[in-house]
């Protein structure tokens, strides 16, 4: 039990506990907030598998992009104190039941399968090998991941925009 | 022969007026009428012509060398595929004595169907390009010789004639086109089916040398072209013939209509126009006996021996049953539908028979039901016409009314149940000396029998209903035949009473055409000397 | 004189009237004159056929004058022969006898029915229809074949059916015509399942042909019983045209028709039809055949004789008794009397053409009056009919000097010596019978008619004696009734020409071993005879000469019995005939009534073929159309189509299916909530259920 | 089995999974619905980057990771449009009430 | 990367595309008052790109190879004449769909934004172009998004109507719960494989063995992925209500380009990753790690029984019309799994003839509705007679959806059993026929309305523009003629069969 696992398991309970809160709370506000803790412990995480270009991403976009963009959703289509009360179409009882036990399958198949396990360090640093990569290897992708933002950006402009009337 | 391709012209004509009635404005009506006239006229005229450069003793039927007034080129050709070869579909058409007599008729049905679709006043441009897209459709059925062009044909026909009953039919149209539709299309998919494995069971051997897979019906029908693993083919120890066969035949029987694919018929012909029942009956009939004869029969020969005495059951159960529900109908028109299952039995009875007087007398019959069915339609057009009702208890008397009606009437209805004189006699005739000739078929022929019994009570019961007794007040003013009239049924009742006295006019171009068939399908020719190479 | 101009000559007396039919029915309405072109042409043909029948007779006597053509020829496969169907033409001497006889009677009805159906409303079209009529008879008796005969026998059918039904606007008329086409058919089919037999066998529809090769021991299907069998099923053609029982309720019902056609059709020509083609397939019949024949006959006979004897419609008593002789005539082929029964149906041909006319004048006379109850003392006011009448009625009961009474006895002696050789004397006890009915019900009828009292005297004053045109033929009618025109000698017709010179019992048959196998013992002497002959009639003639004068003394009697208890019952009045048939009311009112087998067959046959097609057209509707539609799911979408669900979701298979194929449909339907987290679940369900089933662990 | 390997955060990834499907079908909140979906995608990238570690499978992993981020936000900013939209015309983003395309 | 300017040559369509996006979106800025010109510039661009993929036929080569050392790693992109097909299929449904838009009143009143519609229609273009090239999990993944992405936006994009933001959030959320899916299912291809690119897969599947049950696990998330793209069942269930919310003109495209695309990663992604050779009769030899055959057996099956049921029921013809593509794509399927060329070739034959008569039917639909303003069923009443050439040409598409001589359609379903009954997958072939009678109901209940039923009230006459008319007939044509004379297509589609791997 040494720090790195003592490191994980604290930023597991953080995520998997706040992405329950996420998933269950009344209140939409209080989602938001714990989908913020949930982003953190996932950029924890990612820390710990040595990814630390991806978890300093992952705090930017996440939650500086992301969690603003669904908290300005949630104030422009809320008023802010509103509670969910009533259930939607999927009762939640079974749905719970459904998912616990489609988690079980998926805990399962994540444990028994034989995965390729070849521990390996990965270099402190990742940036510059990202940084290479991304204008090498995954240039097109780099490239169409422009356009995919600008289309995004025309389109959610187009969509959200006031027509006039 | 003559120097034009006779049987392309024969089959396109009606397409090419059907192009030509599109251009035309929607309120010229008359020239519509006259146009279509003309085509079915022109097309008379080019079966006659055939008739008159015919070879009465080439025998076709598997023997692509004496079939006549061939037309065959390369329709679609796909070369280089790495297993299948080379795709090829012929445009291929002739005629043998099989589809003579068919030709011929197609052409005189459409012919009278034009003149009586006369007093058609709605949507008249579309009704009479549907009707010879219609036209197209069947004679070209008459004379394909390759399968898929065949079957484009026979499909061709469904959707005219389902707009023609749905548009032009009476009050429950949509309903009886629907079924109509429904059931033929049942039937096609059945012999799509087949014609898809018998595709993939026979080979042609190429100019070149290399064998193809071909839609070919008379290479279909040479065993020496099967495929040795093919699904359908003869050499192939676990071969899905028989279920083919059945299916091709189901296919077919759906037309006849055999017993107990039968029931479209009475809604279709019930709400179907005058002339479009004329067609039905006429022309649209004959399809499913003459697929069973052009192909069921060549090309499972073995399975047609097989079988013989179940196809001919099905034949007695059609006549007998036909004319037992058709004495108990009220509506005339149901009545001449059901007499149509029942007649339509005696060709079945005739093929099964297999031999030579059974089949001649089975084509014969299809002939001969086809112009005496197509008169019996025109009569009830005429009075619904008039009368604007059918119901057989609603008339009484009409012979004081309208004698020259009842003298053709009485004409069509002798005809029907077969009076000497009348070319139904000579038909049936034939086809019971064919299946009582034969000892399988001989119990089933005797039973059979009871049908002329049978279709004489219902005839005459009905001659009685509508024509006999006092005159009902209501029809006194009905008038007799008017000159139209007069022209679709003087050709119909020559043609019958000619073909009753001299039938061998008919016979003969068929004898030697079905004694070919006859030899073919009873395997008394050895395979090899059938080659078509 | 050759053999090519009779051909010729009966061929164009054959085509005739159908000359005269088309002209009429074509040009009739147009020139309503042409009637008597019809009856030119007739008469023409009536003069033809006399010298065809003077020619025959004359310079061909024992010669059959044959000539055929090809009709149809096709290679007969699988059998691998070819077949011919010919047509052709036979005159021998009975045919040239019946050519005689048709156009005779026939000419005589146009004459007649130029006054009588004066002032009808299709006046010309009757006329056309007697030529169609005769066209049609006189092919059946020229024909050389089978098909031939089974053609122009339906034509006959046909021309019958337009004549008895001439009076269409009467149900009853267009009724009875239906009635004797219908009936008609059932013996046809027999016919033509009996023709059939016998052309799978020998390929050809030529009685000579077919008849040489059964003499030459070729049997079809190779069995005696199958000889049998054709023998009776194209006699049971007979048995319909001839109204032989069970098929003998058309006949009475056709007296709807004008009474010349009566004369015509039901007397002379279309009934004796049946018997002249007994007599063309004579030689084909095998014992037991015949016995059947012998016995249908005779008991058509007694039937019919007991039933004219209450009927007081004229024309009912006559039809009765046409049906009566008619049996006379099949028993006599029967029992082997060829040559009485051709006889027998030429005089009776005359006499009973005569009787129907003379009925018809009386009928004429008394403005459509036909009930005889209301007649009497006709005598004084028609004299011409009622002597022409009683010479006719004579001649039927068998009164010695006329026709009648040779034919009659003749075939009497046939009986008897049937019943002597077979020990079947049950067949002669009702030959005799009937000879005393049918002497009794006659006189009844000319007693009833023309002598006693007027009843209706309205009706009497206004009756007078017919016009030339109708008692004319009358008269010539009469007169062949008279023994003279058959020969010379009045008690014994052997001598005379027409049983010695004219016509003769074939003497070509059917292998000999099956003919009269049942006269026991007897003949066993006989069978080293030459193959070939009908060793067994030499034994049969010498039994039947025999029987001769038996039989006439025997007849003589019965008839002079049957007349005087007419004469006790209706003239002297000793003995009240109403009291009588109250004594015996069951039996009268079964008499009366036909036995009631018009009733029956309603009731079963008919009755039950029409049930039975009510129930078929029901269940082609509800349960063919229904399950083989496919479904009911067609019925269902095609009326969700249109809304007539309701009117054609039926019960049962087609309930299930409906709500199977509905329920399918449906459930794909409410799959689509509309709420795409609903969709989302699915997905996740998909790919749970998709895994599990394609790959367990 | 305390020791963290890889199985440890594949079942973090799992489980964050199935709370994303959870909130994905019960939140009848687009918004919330949403994050829901932000969840499945962070145990999709969780499960690259693991295996691209313990695997020894070079940066992929990690490359894919980074498309992943940068697309949900390109997702996120779509998706909040159309919410938007959705809020213009309903007055209302409760996912369950939009449902009048159905059948 | 020594490859980058032969993968740039490879990619140039693309490229073109995406140079053709930028002009799109800067003219759309310049020409701020008057969009008219849009719709030329945007025509242009496809038909440049055209030009660039036929130009492209003969060429084949892999493109944007990484840099890692694993065996037969080809690269991200494959350019091959398979993909050349489908781009032109794209392209051709493009260029329809750019004169839909012209007349398509639903897009014209949205004249102001017509340069960002064209611009996510272009968006959508590349989209596929990529899903149709791509061979590595990254590139589909992101091609995929791009494809979505830009489709959510569009299936809400007129905004006239409730039902198009309800399409489009419907979409949306589908969408994206199917990407994920399918990116889980990558990450865990991606776990027991260690690369995301189909090639290597390959290769490792043919030499190593994986957990079985983990692997066809991911296969599944992944399909679900594609599946949701080509809308089969199970994974169909936004396709009716998307194509009934959505303006016509996208639920035409989405009808055949985008669902082109998604057939044509399913192949790529079949056969480049689960074909381990081609024997001589062209039939794919499968690795037995997972059982694509039956299972895409049942979803074919499951796919048209289902798409043609529902049709039944269905009131609104866009609606209708949907069910009727789900349909489709179970026919479609039915290429697919009987994994040989010929099945391939029946298949790519079959796409053809589909997006001709589907883009027809869609575009009297939307002629009819311009007029009329709706696409219910009863409001088509009389319509035959009304417009006789949109009804006839409506009645020979839906009779060539049906799949009647002498039609294309019967040429494309001819092909497709021909392929099955060979494949001695018969049972298959007759229920597939069975499902086009059952089709037959419903497209036959539309000529009823149009032909047989007279329209109560007066239906408004459509009378349709000269360039209208033309555009019927350009489609209606090709459907009747390639009913009869097809061998080209033939020959086109059976040059087009090459996928790049093997």
């Amino acid at each position: 039990m040494d720090f790195y696992n003592i490191v994980f398991y604290l930023f597991a309970l953080i995520t998997v506990v706040s992405a329950a809160f996420v998933v269950t709370t009344k209140n939409v506000i209080h989602s938001a907030f714990f989908l913020l803790f949930t982003f953190f412990g996932v950029a924890g995480i990612y820390v710990l598998l040595g990814a630390d270009f991806i978890a300093v991403v992952q705090i930017m976009v996440y939650v500086g992009g992301i969690l603003i963009l669904l908290l300005f959703g949630v104030m422009l289509t809320n008023k802010i104190t509103d509670v969910e009360i009533r259930t939607g179409t999927i009762h939640l009882l079974p749905a719970a039941i459904g998912v616990g036990v489609f988690m079980g399958a998926l805990i399962a198949v994540m444990v028994w399968t034989n995965w390729k396990s070849v521990p390996t360090e990965i270099p402190l640093t990742t940036t510059k090998t990202l940084g290479n990569l991304l204008i090498t290897d995954y240039v097109l992708i780099f490239e169409l991941l422009g356009i995919l933002l600008l289309i995004a950006l025309i389109g959610a402009a187009s969509i959200a925009r006031r027509d006039k009337e | 022969m003559v120097g034009f391709p006779i049987l392309s012209l024969i089959t396109f004509l009606p397409v090419l007026g059907m192009i030509a009635i599109l251009f035309f404005p929607k309120e010229q009506v008359k020239p519509v009428k006259y146009l279509s006239l003309v085509i079915t006229a022109i097309q008379v005229v080019l079966a006659i012509v055939l008739l008159s450069n015919y070879n009465y003793s080439a025998a076709g039927v598997y023997d692509e060398k004496s079939f006549q007034f061939i037309e065959k080129f390369r329709w679609i050709n796909i070369t280089g595929l790495s297993w299948l070869g080379n795709v090829k579909i012929d445009y291929f058409m002739g005629v043998d004595g099989l589809s003579t007599p068919m030709v011929l008729l197609t052409a005189i049905i459409s012919f009278i169907a034009t003149l009586s679709s006369w007093t058609i006043n709605k949507s008249v441009k579309g009704y009479f390009a549907l009707f010879l897209l219609l036209d197209a459709g069947m004679m070209g059925v008459f004379v394909a010789l390759d399968f898929f062009l065949f079957y484009i044909f026979w499909e061709l026909m469904l959707l005219p004639m389902y707009f023609l009953i749905g548009i032009w039919g009476g009050p429950r149209k949509e309903y009886a086109a629907i079924k109509f539709f429904i059931y033929t299309l049942l039937g096609s998919v059945f012999i799509l089916l087949s014609m898809i494995g018998l595709y993939f069971s026979t080979t042609e051997t190429l100019a070149d040398g290399s064998k193809v897979y071909t839609f070919n019906m008379l290479a279909m029908m040479n065993p020496a072209n099967s495929t040795q693993d093919g699904i359908l083919s003869i050499l192939n120890p676990n071969n899905l013939r028989f279920a083919a066969y059945i299916a091709l035949f189901a296919g077919f029987a759906i037309k006849i209509p055999m017993f107990p694919f039968h029931t479209w018929l009475p809604d279709a012909h019930v709400e179907a126009p005058t002339p479009i029942s004329v067609i039905l009956a006429g022309v649209l009939l004959k399809m499913g006996t003459y697929g069973i004869l052009r192909i069921n029969y060549p090309m499972f020969p073995e399975i047609t021996r097989q079988l013989m005495w179940w196809i001919a059951l099905f034949g007695m159960i059609n006549i007998i049953y036909g004319a037992l529900v058709a004495l108990a109908q009220k509506d005339f028109k149901k009545l001449i539908a059901y007499s149509s299952v029942s007649h339509m039995g005696y060709v079945l009875l005739g093929m099964a028979s297999l031999s030579t007087s059974g089949i001649n007398g089975a084509i014969f019959q299809m002939f001969n039901h086809g112009t005496i069915t197509a008169m019996l339609f025109l009569i009830v057009g005429v009075i619904y016409d008039r009368a604007h009702t059918r119901g057989l208890n609603d008339f009484g008397g009409l012979a004081a009314q309208m004698p020259v009606y009842t003298g053709f009437v009485t004409v069509a209805f002798f005809a029907a149940i077969g009076l000497p004189g009348m070319s139904g006699f000579i038909s049936e005739a034939l086809v019971f000396v064919g299946s009582f000739g034969v000892e399988l078929t001989r119990i089933l022929a005797m039973v059979s029998t009871l049908g002329i019994l049978l279709g004489a009570a219902y005839m005459l019961w009905t001659l009685q209903r509508i024509f006999f007794g006092p005159l009902n007040e209501k029809w006194s003013s009905l008038t007799d035949l008017d000159k139209r009239e007069y022209a679709m049924l003087v050709p119909l009742a020559l043609i019958i009473i000619f073909l009753g006295v001299y039938p061998s006019a008919m016979l003969d171009i068929m004898n030697t055409s079905v004694n070919s068939l006859v030899n073919f399908v009873s395997g008394n020719i050895d395979s090899l000397t059938i080659s078509g190479l | 004189m050759s053999e090519s101009l009779i051909i010729n000559l009966s061929v164009l007396i054959l085509f005739l009237p159908l000359f005269g039919f088309t002209t009429v029915i074509f040009l009739g309405k147009k020139f309503p004159k042409l009637y008597l072109f019809e009856v030119a042409i007739l008469t023409s043909a009536l003069l033809l056929s006399i010298f065809v029948l003077y020619a025959k007779l004359t310079f061909f006597n024992v010669k059959d004058i044959i000539a055929e053509f090809t009709w149809i020829s096709m290679n007969n496969l699988p059998f691998g022969d070819v077949i011919n169907i010919n047509l052709g033409v036979k005159i021998d001497n009975v045919a040239a006898i019946m050519l005689f006889v048709v156009n005779l009677i026939s000419a005589l009805v146009h004459i007649y029915s130029i006054e009588y159906m004066r002032g009808d409303r299709y006046y010309t079209r009757y006329f056309a229809y007697l030529g169609l009529f005769t066209f049609s008879m006189l092919g059946i008796v020229i024909t050389h074949n089978l098909l031939m005969m089974y053609i122009f026998w339906e034509l006959v059918g046909l021309s019958s059916y337009l004549l008895i039904g001439f009076w269409f606007h009467k149900k009853s008329a267009a009724d009875a015509g239906k009635k004797a086409f219908i009936v008609n058919r059932i013996g046809d089919i027999g016919m033509f399942i009996g023709i059939l037999i016998l052309f799978t066998n020998y390929k050809t529809f030529t009685f000579d042909v077919i008849f040489e090769q059964i003499a030459a021991g070729n049997l079809p299907f190779g069995s005696e019983a199958w000889l049998t069998a054709a023998g009776i099923l194209v006699f049971m053609g007979a048995v319909g045209k001839s109204a032989q029982f069970p098929l003998h309720v058309w006949l009475p019902d056709a007296m709807e028709g004008p009474t010349p056609v009566s004369a015509l059709i039901h007397a002379a020509t279309m009934v004796a039809a049946g018997v002249f083609l007994v007599t063309r397939i004579f030689v084909m019949l095998t014992a037991d055949a015949m016995l059947v024949i012998a016995v249908i006959g005779a008991f058509t006979s007694l039937l019919s004789a007991t039933i004219a004897l209450t009927q007081n419609d004229i024309k009912k008593v006559l039809a009765y008794s046409t049906v009566s002789q008619l049996g006379y005539m099949i028993m006599s082929l029967g029992v082997g009397a060829y040559v009485f029964a051709f006889f027998h149906l030429v005089t009776h041909a005359f006499f009973k053409a005569c009787l129907f006319l003379g009925s018809g004048s009386v009928i004429h006379a008394m403005h459509h009056e036909q009930d005889i109850q209301k007649m009497g003392g006709l005598k004084k006011k028609m004299p011409i009919t009622y002597w022409t009448f009683l010479i006719s009625t004579l001649a039927i009961s068998g009164i010695p000097l006329t026709s009648g009474f040779l034919s009659k006895d003749g075939i009497l002696a046939g009986t008897l010596a049937f019943g002597k050789l077979t020990g079947h004397w049950l067949i002669p006890i009702t030959g005799f019978t009937v000879a005393a009915l049918t002497a009794f019900y006659m006189f009844r009828l000319v007693i009833l008619t023309f002598h006693g009292e007027p009843k209706d005297h309205h009706k009497f004053e206004h009756a007078h004696e017919t016009p030339w045109v109708m008692t004319a033929p009358l008269v010539i009618l009469s007169v062949l009734s008279i023994f003279i025109f058959y020969t010379p000698n009045p008690i014994s017709p052997d001598a005379g020409w027409f049983m010695k010179n004219w016509v003769k019992t074939p003497t070509q048959v059917v292998p000999d071993n099956t003919r009269y196998h049942h006269m026991v013992e007897s003949t066993e002497e006989a069978k080293a005879e030459i193959h070939g002959e009908i060793v067994h009639s030499v034994e049969y003639t010498e039994t039947m000469h025999w029987a001769h004068y038996p039989a006439m003394l025997m007849s003589l009697i019965v008839a002079g019995f049957g007349i005087l208890i007419a004469l006790i019952f209706y003239t002297w009045k000793k003995v009240n005939a109403d009291k009588l048939a109250d004594k015996l009311k069951l039996l009268y009112k079964g008499s009366l009534n036909k036995w009631y087998i018009d009733e029956l067959y309603d009731k079963t046959a008919i009755s039950g073929t029409l049930n039975f097609s009510s129930i078929l057209a029901w269940f082609d509707q509800k349960i063919i159309d229904g399950a083989v539609n496919g479904s009911a799911w067609l019925t269902r979408v095609v009326s969700k189509f249109s809304g007539w669900f309701d009117t054609f979701a039926v019960d049962g298979l087609v309930n299930f299916t409906a709500f199977f194929s509905g329920f399918v449909g449906f459930s794909f339907k409410k799959l689509q909530t509309g709420k795409v987290q609903t969709y989302i679940v699915f997905v996740i369900f998909s790919v749970i259920i998709l895994l599990l089933l394609f790959k367990p662990f | 089995m305390l020791q963290v390997g890889l199985t440890h955060f594949l079942v973090v990834s799992a489980i964050l999974f199935s709370f994303g499907i959870y909130g994905i079908v019960t939140r009848k909140n687009a918004v919330m619905v949403l994050m829901g979906i932000e969840l499945v995608l962070n145990a999709a990238n969780i499960n690259f980057i693991a295996f691209a570690k313990y695997g020894n499978f070079g940066f992929s992993g990690q490359m894919i990771a980074l498309f992943v981020i940068i697309l949900a936000a390109a997702e996120a900013a779509i998706a909040l449009a159309i919410v938007l939209n959705i809020y213009k015309t309903f007055l209302s983003v409760n996912v369950d009430e939009i449902d009048h395309l159905k059948e | 990367m020594a490859n980058l300017y032969q993968s740039l040559e490879l990619i140039l369509p693309e490229i073109v595309l995406s140079l053709a996006l930028v002009v799109l979106v800067t003219s759309d800025l310049i020409l701020h008052k008057d969009k008219r010109l849009i719709p030329y510039i945007a025509g242009l661009g496809i038909a440049v790109t055209g030009a660039f993929v036929i130009n492209q036929f003969n060429f084949s080569g892999f493109a944007f190879q990484t840099s890692s050392n694993t065996l037969r790693n080809y690269g991200m992109v494959a350019v091959d004449p398979f993909g050349v097909f489908f781009k032109l299929i794209v392209i051709a449904s493009s260029i329809l769909i750019v004169f839909f838009s012209y007349s398509s009143e639903e897009i014209n009143k949205t004249i102001d934004r017509l340069g960002e519609y064209y611009a996510l229609i272009f968006g959508m273009m590349l989209g596929m172009f990529f899903m149709i090239t791509a061979t590595d999990f990254i590139l589909i993944y992101l091609s995929l998004e791009l494809l979505s992405l830009s489709s959510y936006v569009l299936s809400g994009f007129t905004k006239l109507r409730d039902r198009n933001s309800e399409a489009a959030l419907k979409y949306l959320l589908y969408g994206a719960v199917s990407s994920g899916l399918m990116l889980f299912g990558i990450s865990l291809i991606y776990g027991l494989t260690g690369s995301t690119n189909l090639y290597v897969i390959n290769s490792l599947l043919q030499v190593n063995s994986f957990n079985g049950f983990t692997f066809s696990f991911a296969v599944i998330l992944v399909f679900a992925g594609i599946g949701y793209k080509i809308s089969s069942a199970p994974f169909h269930f936004w396709t009716p209500d998307v194509y009934e919310g959505a303006p016509i003109t996208i639920t035409a495209f989405l009808s055949v380009a985008s669902k082109a695309a998604g057939f044509a990663l399913l192949i790529r992604f079949i056969k480049t990753t689960f074909v381990s050779f081609v024997d001589v009769n062209g039939a794919w030899a499968l690795i037995e790690i997972f059982d694509w055959k039956t299972i895409l057996v049942a979803i074919s099956i499951l796919t048209m029984t289902l798409g043609n049921f529902s049709a039944l029921w269905q009131d609104n013809l866009k609606r209708m019309l949907a069910y009727s593509s789900i349909a489709h794509a179970g026919y479609l399927l039915l290429g697919i799994v009987v994994f040989s060329n010929q099945g391939l070739i029946a298949m790519l034959v079959y796409f053809v003839i589909y997006l001709l008569m589907n883009l027809g039917a869609f575009l009297v639909v939307m002629l009819v509705a311009n007029k009329i303003g709706s696409e219910e069923i009863d409001d088509y009443n009389g319509l035959g007679y009304t417009s006789p050439l949109l009804g006839i040409s409506f009645a020979i598409f839906l009779i060539s959806l049906t799949g009647l001589p002498p039609t294309a359609g019967f040429i494309g379903k001819l092909y497709l059993f021909i392929a099955l009954v060979d494949a001695k997958m018969i049972t298959v072939a007759v229920i597939a026929l069975l499902n086009s009678v059952v089709s037959l109901y419903y497209y036959i209940r539309v000529l009823k309305h149009m032909y047989l039923i007279r329209a109560t009230e007066s239906t408004p006459a459509v009378v349709s523009s000269f360039g209208n008319k033309l555009l019927v007939l350009i489609i209606v044509i090709p459907v009747l003629v390639l009913g009869i004379y097809f061998s080209p297509l033939i020959d086109f589609a059976k040059r087009s069969i090459t996928i790049l791997g093997l």
